[in-house]
C-alpha cells in the first residue's frame, strides 16, 4: 500500500547529509539572515521606493526645523538640535518600519516565510538590519543637515566616529523593539496606528540616551564613549529579547530546544484540552 | 537530516477566535503516498485548518504529531518537509520569478536541505520563457504556477493545496493534478482543499468533508476512491473543468 | 521655590529694638509690648502662615480625594463588568433551559 | 463576620484590612508624624503618593513577569494575571502622577518638573497606558502583542531609571526627597500597606472576573458546539439540570 519509511526517508528526503557546519544553528540562522536581508535589499535596488520615502519625509522635517527655528539662539543650538535629530529619527522610525512590513503584508510573503524552514530569528534579524540600514541613510541626511542649519549646535572638532557609533546605536535599539511590533501588527492584521502607540513608549529611554550621548559627541565630551558602551548594552538586552519573544508574539507558543515534544509549549502542540462541563455550576464562585 | 514527518496526525485540533469556534476537535491522519481531499463550505475552517498544518498559527489545543518518532509542534526540521500553496499567491510581485524560487532555495540550502533548481521547477510549470520577469507583471494563474513550482522545488513529505486550482486555466488545473501524482508517488502525503466536491473526489484517495467545526465523512460514498482509480483517470479526465 | 505666598523679605526686628530707647527719662517706664511694627510683621507672618497650611491643606484634600475617587473608579468600572458577566451567565442559563426543554421535546 | 469575610473572599478581606488601616494611617500621618520643615503640611500627600509609585513599579514588575510567562508557556492563567496587574498597574500610575503634580505645586509651586523619578514613572504610565490600549484594539493577536508590550515595559523599568538620570545630569536640578527620618518612615508603612491592600484587592477582583470571562467563552463555545452535533444537546442540557 505504502512504501516504508525508510523508503519514504530517501525518496521524500533525496540527497546526501548537509556539512556538519551547516546544522549548526547560529551559522544557519546568521546565513538566513543574510539572505532575507539580501532579498530586502533587491527588492529596494528595484524601485528605491522605501528609501525614496524615507528619505523624503527626513528632508521635508528637516526643512520644518529650519523653518520653525531659524531664530534659535546660538546658546540654545547644542541642547535643542540633539532632540530634533532623534525625534526625526523616531518618526522617520516608524514609517520606515511600517513600511517594511508592509511590503511583506501587500502579498502575504511574510506567511510564506513562515511556513518555510526559515528561523523566526532570522526573520527578525533580516527586518532588523533594513530597518536599521534605512535609518542609517536617513541620519546621513539628518545629521549634516542640522548642522548645517543650525551651526552653533556642535563644538569644533567633534569627531565623525563617535557620531555615526551614536546613530548606530541608538538606532540599533529603537529598530530592536520596532521590529517585533510592527512585525506582530503586520501579521496579525493590527492596526498600523498602534505602532506608534507601542513604540514612543517603549523606545523612549534608548532615545534618551542617544540624545545625551549625542550632546556629549557634539561637545567632544569626554564621557560620550561611556555612554555609547550602556546604549550598546542595552540595544543587546533589547535584541535578545525581540529575538526571544519574536516567535511567541507571531505564531504563538514557541518551541523550544529540539527533538521530542513537551507538548504543552509546542507551536501547533497543546495546551492542556479546555475540559470542564458546560453549565452555571462550572462558573463556580468565581462568579460574585 | 530529519526523519521524514509522514505519517503526520492532528489530534484533537480546537481553534476559536473569541466566541466563533472554527475546529472544534479535529483528528486527522494523513498517510505517505495518499491523496486527502478536504471539502467544506466557506468558512468551514478549512484555511485555518491549513495554516495550522503550515505553522502559521497555533492550535488552542490538541497537538501535531509528525512522523514515526511522533515529534510534537512545528519545528522547523519539520518546515523543511512541508509545502503550503494557498489560493493567493505569496510571491514578492518586484522580483522575478526565478528571485521569487531562488530566495526559499537558498534559505532552505543555508539550513542543508536539498531543492530543485529554480529553472527546473520553473520548466515543471512552464514559466522558464517569463522566469525573468518581475511576478507583478504575471497574471494571476501565471502567479499560482510559480508557487506551485515553489512547492515542488522543495520536493515536500507534506503538500498542503489550499484551494489550488484557484485563477488556473485548464492546463493549469492540469498541472496541480501532475504535481499532485508526482507527490503522491513519491510518497509524501497531499492534503487537497476545493469547493469542487466532484474534482475533490476523483482526486483524492479519500475525501473528508469539514462541518461546523469537526471532520466528517461524506455523506454519499463515491464509486472512484482508491489509488487505483485515480491513476486510472488521470491526467486525461482533469481536462473536463467545472465552474 | 516659587511660592505663591507673600513672603517677608526683611527679618523682624527683636521687640527690645523699639523699646530701649523709649525708656526710664521721665520717671515712667514704658510699656513692654509690641510696637506697630512689629505686630504688623506678626500680623504677615500669621497671615503668611495661615495662607500655605491652608493652600497645603487644599492641595492635601484634592490629592486624597483624586486617589480614593480613582480607586472608587476602578472599583465601580469593575462592578459594571461583574454585572454585565452576570447578565451574560444568565443568558447562558435561559439558553441551556431553552435546550433542556427543546430536547425533551424532541428534536 | 468570618462567614461574611469569606464570602467576600480574599479580596473582601483586603479591602477590609485597607480600609481598618486607612484611618489609622492617617492619624498616624496627621497627628503623630512632625510636619517636614522645608515642605510644610503638603508633605503629607508624600505617605499617599509614594505607596502608589512603588505599587506602579510593583505592579509593572508583576505584568511583565506573568506576560513573560503568557508568551514562553503560552499559560492562559499567567495572561490572566498580566492583564489584571497591567490594568491596576496604570491605575496606581494615574495616581502616583496626579498626586505627585498636586504635591509638586504644593511645594515647589509647579505641579511637572524634569526629575528623574517623575519622568520615569510618567514614562512607565505611558507604557502601560499603551499595554491597555493594544489589548483592546490590538486585532486578533493584541493579547500577545500587549504581553510583549508588557515584557518590555517591566525590562524597561531599570533602562529608564537609569536613562532619565543621565538625561538629568545634563540638566541639574536639586534632589527633591531627601532621607527621611524615622518617625516618617514609621508612619509610611501603614499607607504602603493600606494602598497595597487595596490594589491587591482590586487586582484580584479584576483577576477574577477576567477568568470568569474565560470560563463564559468557554461555556458559549461549547454550547455552539452543541449547535454543530444534536446528539450532544442532551448531554449539554442534562448536565446543566
Amino acid at each position: 500500500m505504502t512504501p516504508s519509511l525508510d523508503d519514504l526517508r530517501v525518496d521524500a528526503r533525496s540527497g546526501v547529509g548537509p556539512p556538519s557546519v551547516l546544522q549548526n544553528g547560529s551559522v544557519t540562522t546568521l546565513r538566513q539572515t543574510w539572505i532575507l536581508a539580501r532579498n530586502d535589499l533587491r527588492q529596494e535596488l528595484r524601485e528605491l521606493e522605501l528609501l525614496i520615502t524615507s528619505v523624503f519625509f527626513t528632508v521635508v522635517i528637516l526643512a520644518l526645523y529650519a523653518v520653525s527655528f531659524a531664530e534659535m539662539s546660538k546658546s540654545a543650538q547644542p541642547k535643542a538640535v540633539p532632540g530634533m535629530l532623534w525625534i526625526a529619527l523616531a518618526f522617520v522610525g516608524a514609517l520606515t518600519l511600517t513600511r517594511v512590513f508592509e511590503r511583506e503584508r501587500e502579498a502575504d510573503t511574510f506567511g510564506a516565510l513562515l511556513a518555510a524552514p526559515v528561523n523566526r530569528v532570522a526573520m527578525y534579524g533580516a527586518k532588523f538590519s533594513v530597518t536599521l540600514a534605512v535609518l542609517c541613510v536617513c541620519a546621513a541626511v539628518l545629521v549634516p543637515g542640522l548642522l548645517l542649519v543650525f551651526p552653533s549646535s556642535g563644538v569644533e572638532g567633534w569627531s565623525a566616529l563617535e557620531m555615526l557609533a551614536t546613530v548606530l546605536l541608538g538606532c540599533a535599539g529603537f529598530a530592536a523593539v520596532g521590529t517585533l511590533f510592527a512585525a506582530g501588527l503586520a501579521h496579525g492584521g493590527g492596526k498600523n496606528v498602534l505602532l506608534s502607540v507601542v513604540l514612543y513608549p517603549l523606545t523612549t529611554p534608548v532615545l534618551m540616551m542617544s540624545l545625551v550621548a549625542t550632546q556629549r559627541v557634539l561637545q567632544a565630551h569626554p564621557g560620550a564613549w561611556d555612554i555609547l558602551a550602556k546604549i550598546a548594552a542595552v540595544d543587546v538586552i533589547l535584541l535578545i529579547v525581540g529575538g526571544a519573544l519574536f516567535e511567541s508574539v507571531l505564531v504563538g507558543g514557541a518551541a523550544r530546544g529540539s527533538g521530542g515534544g513537551d507538548s504543552s509549549t509546542g507551536a501547533g502542540g497543546a495546551r492542556a484540552p479546555r475540559t470542564g462541563e458546560v453549565g452555571p455550576d462550572m462558573l463556580g464562585d468565581d462568579v460574585r | 537530516m530529519s526523519a521524514s514527518i509522514i505519517p503526520c496526525e492532528l489530534r484533537s485540533v480546537v481553534k476559536s477566535f473569541g466566541r466563533t469556534a472554527v475546529l472544534r476537535g479535529v483528528s486527522l491522519a494523513l498517510d505517505a503516498g495518499q491523496i486527502t481531499g478536504l471539502s467544506g463550505i466557506n468558512g468551514a475552517g478549512k484555511t485555518t485548518l491549513f495554516r495550522i498544518l503550515a505553522g502559521l498559527e497555533d492550535a488552542d489545543s490538541g497537538e501535531l504529531v509528525f512522523g514515526a518518532s511522533g515529534e510534537v509542534g512545528l519545528r522547523e526540521g519539520v518546515r523543511e518537509q512541508v509545502a503550503f500553496v494557498t489560493h493567493a499567491p505569496q510571491l514578492y510581485p518586484l522580483l522575478s520569478a526565478r528571485e521569487n524560487l531562488q530566495l526559499f532555495a537558498d534559505l532552505r540550502s543555508a539550513r542543508g536541505c536539498e531543492t530543485m533548481p529554480a529553472r527546473e521547477a520553473l520548466m515543471t510549470v512552464g514559466l522558464e520563457a517569463v522566469s525573468d520577469q518581475a511576478v507583478r507583471t504575471f497574471s494571476r494563474g501565471m502567479a499560482q504556477r510559480v508557487v506551485l513550482a515553489r512547492a515542488i522545488a522543495a520536493r515536500p513529505s507534506l503538500l498542503l493545496l489550499d484551494e489550488p486550482f484557484t485563477a488556473l486555466d485548464t492546463e493549469g488545473q492540469e498541472l496541480v493534478l501532475r504535481v499532485l501524482l508526482e507527490a503522491k508517488e513519491r510518497g509524501a502525503s497531499v492534503l487537497l482543499s476545493s469547493h469542487d466536491l466532484a474534482r475533490l473526489r476523483e482526486v483524492s484517495d479519500r475525501v473528508v468533508r469539514l462541518h461546523a467545526g469537526r471532520l466528517e465523512s461524506p455523506r454519499e460514498p463515491t464509486g472512484h476512491e482508491g489509488a487505483e482509480g485515480v491513476k486510472a483517470r488521470l491526467p486525461e479526465s482533469s481536462a473536463t473543468t467545472r465552474g | 521655590m516659587n511660592p505663591t505666598i507673600p513672603t517677608l523679605t526683611k527679618a523682624p526686628p527683636t521687640a527690645d529694638q523699639g523699646a530701649a530707647p523709649a525708656a526710664a527719662e521721665d520717671g515712667y517706664e514704658a510699656v513692654t509690648g509690641l510696637d506697630k511694627e512689629t505686630v504688623a510683621l506678626k500680623r504677615t507672618y500669621e497671615a503668611e502662615v495661615e495662607a500655605k497650611v491652608a493652600s497645603d491643606y487644599s492641595h492635601i484634600v484634592w490629592a486624597y480625594g483624586i486617589l480614593w475617587s480613582l480607586f472608587c473608579g476602578f472599583a465601580i468600572v469593575l462592578l459594571v463588568r461583574g454585572s454585565r458577566q452576570q447578565r451574560d451567565l444568565q443568558a447562558l442559563r435561559r439558553e441551556l433551559e431553552r435546550r433542556g426543554e427543546q430536547a425533551v421535546d424532541g428534536p | 463576620m468570618s462567614a461574611l469575610l469569606r464570602s467576600f473572599g480574599r479580596p473582601g478581606v483586603l479591602l477590609f484590612a485597607a480600609l481598618v488601616t486607612f484611618p489609622y494611617a492617617l492619624q498616624r500621618v496627621f497627628l503623630h508624624t512632625p510636619i517636614e520643615s522645608e515642605m510644610g503640611t503638603a508633605q503629607k500627600i508624600f505617605y499617599f503618593h509614594l505607596p502608589m509609585a512603588w505599587g506602579l513599579m510593583l505592579f509593572a514588575m508583576i505584568s511583565g513577569v506573568a506576560a513573560a510567562l503568557q508568551l514562553l508557556r503560552r499559560s492562559e492563567r499567567a495572561e490572566d494575571v498580566a492583564k489584571a496587574a497591567g490594568e491596576v498597574c496604570a491605575l496606581l500610575g494615574i495616581g502616583a502622577l496626579m498626586s505627585g503634580a498636586i504635591w509638586g505645586d504644593a511645594t515647589w509651586g509647579t505641579p511637572w518638573t524634569g526629575d528623574a523619578r517623575l519622568v520615569t514613572t510618567a514614562l512607565l504610565e505611558l507604557v502601560f497606558i499603551a499595554y491597555l490600549i493594544v489589548a483592546k484594539f490590538g486585532g486578533p493577536m493584541a493579547g500577545r502583542l500587549a504581553a510583549a508590550l508588557a515584557v518590555f515595559g517591566a525590562l524597561d523599568v531599570p533602562i529608564i531609571y537609569y536613562s532619565v538620570k543621565i538625561w538629568k545630569t545634563t540638566h541639574p536640578k536639586a534632589q527633591v526627597v531627601q532621607s527621611l527620618p524615622p518617625e516618617m518612615w514609621a508612619s509610611l508603612w501603614p499607607c504602603l500597606f493600606a494602598i497595597l491592600a487595596c490594589s491587591f484587592a482590586l487586582f484580584e477582583l479584576r483577576l477574577r472576573q477576567e477568568r470568569v470571562e474565560r470560563r463564559l467563552d468557554e461555556a458559549w463555545l461549547a454550547l455552539s458546539a452543541g449547535d454543530a452535533a444534536p446528539a450532544e444537546h442532551t448531554a449539554l442540557s442534562g448536565r446543566s439540570a
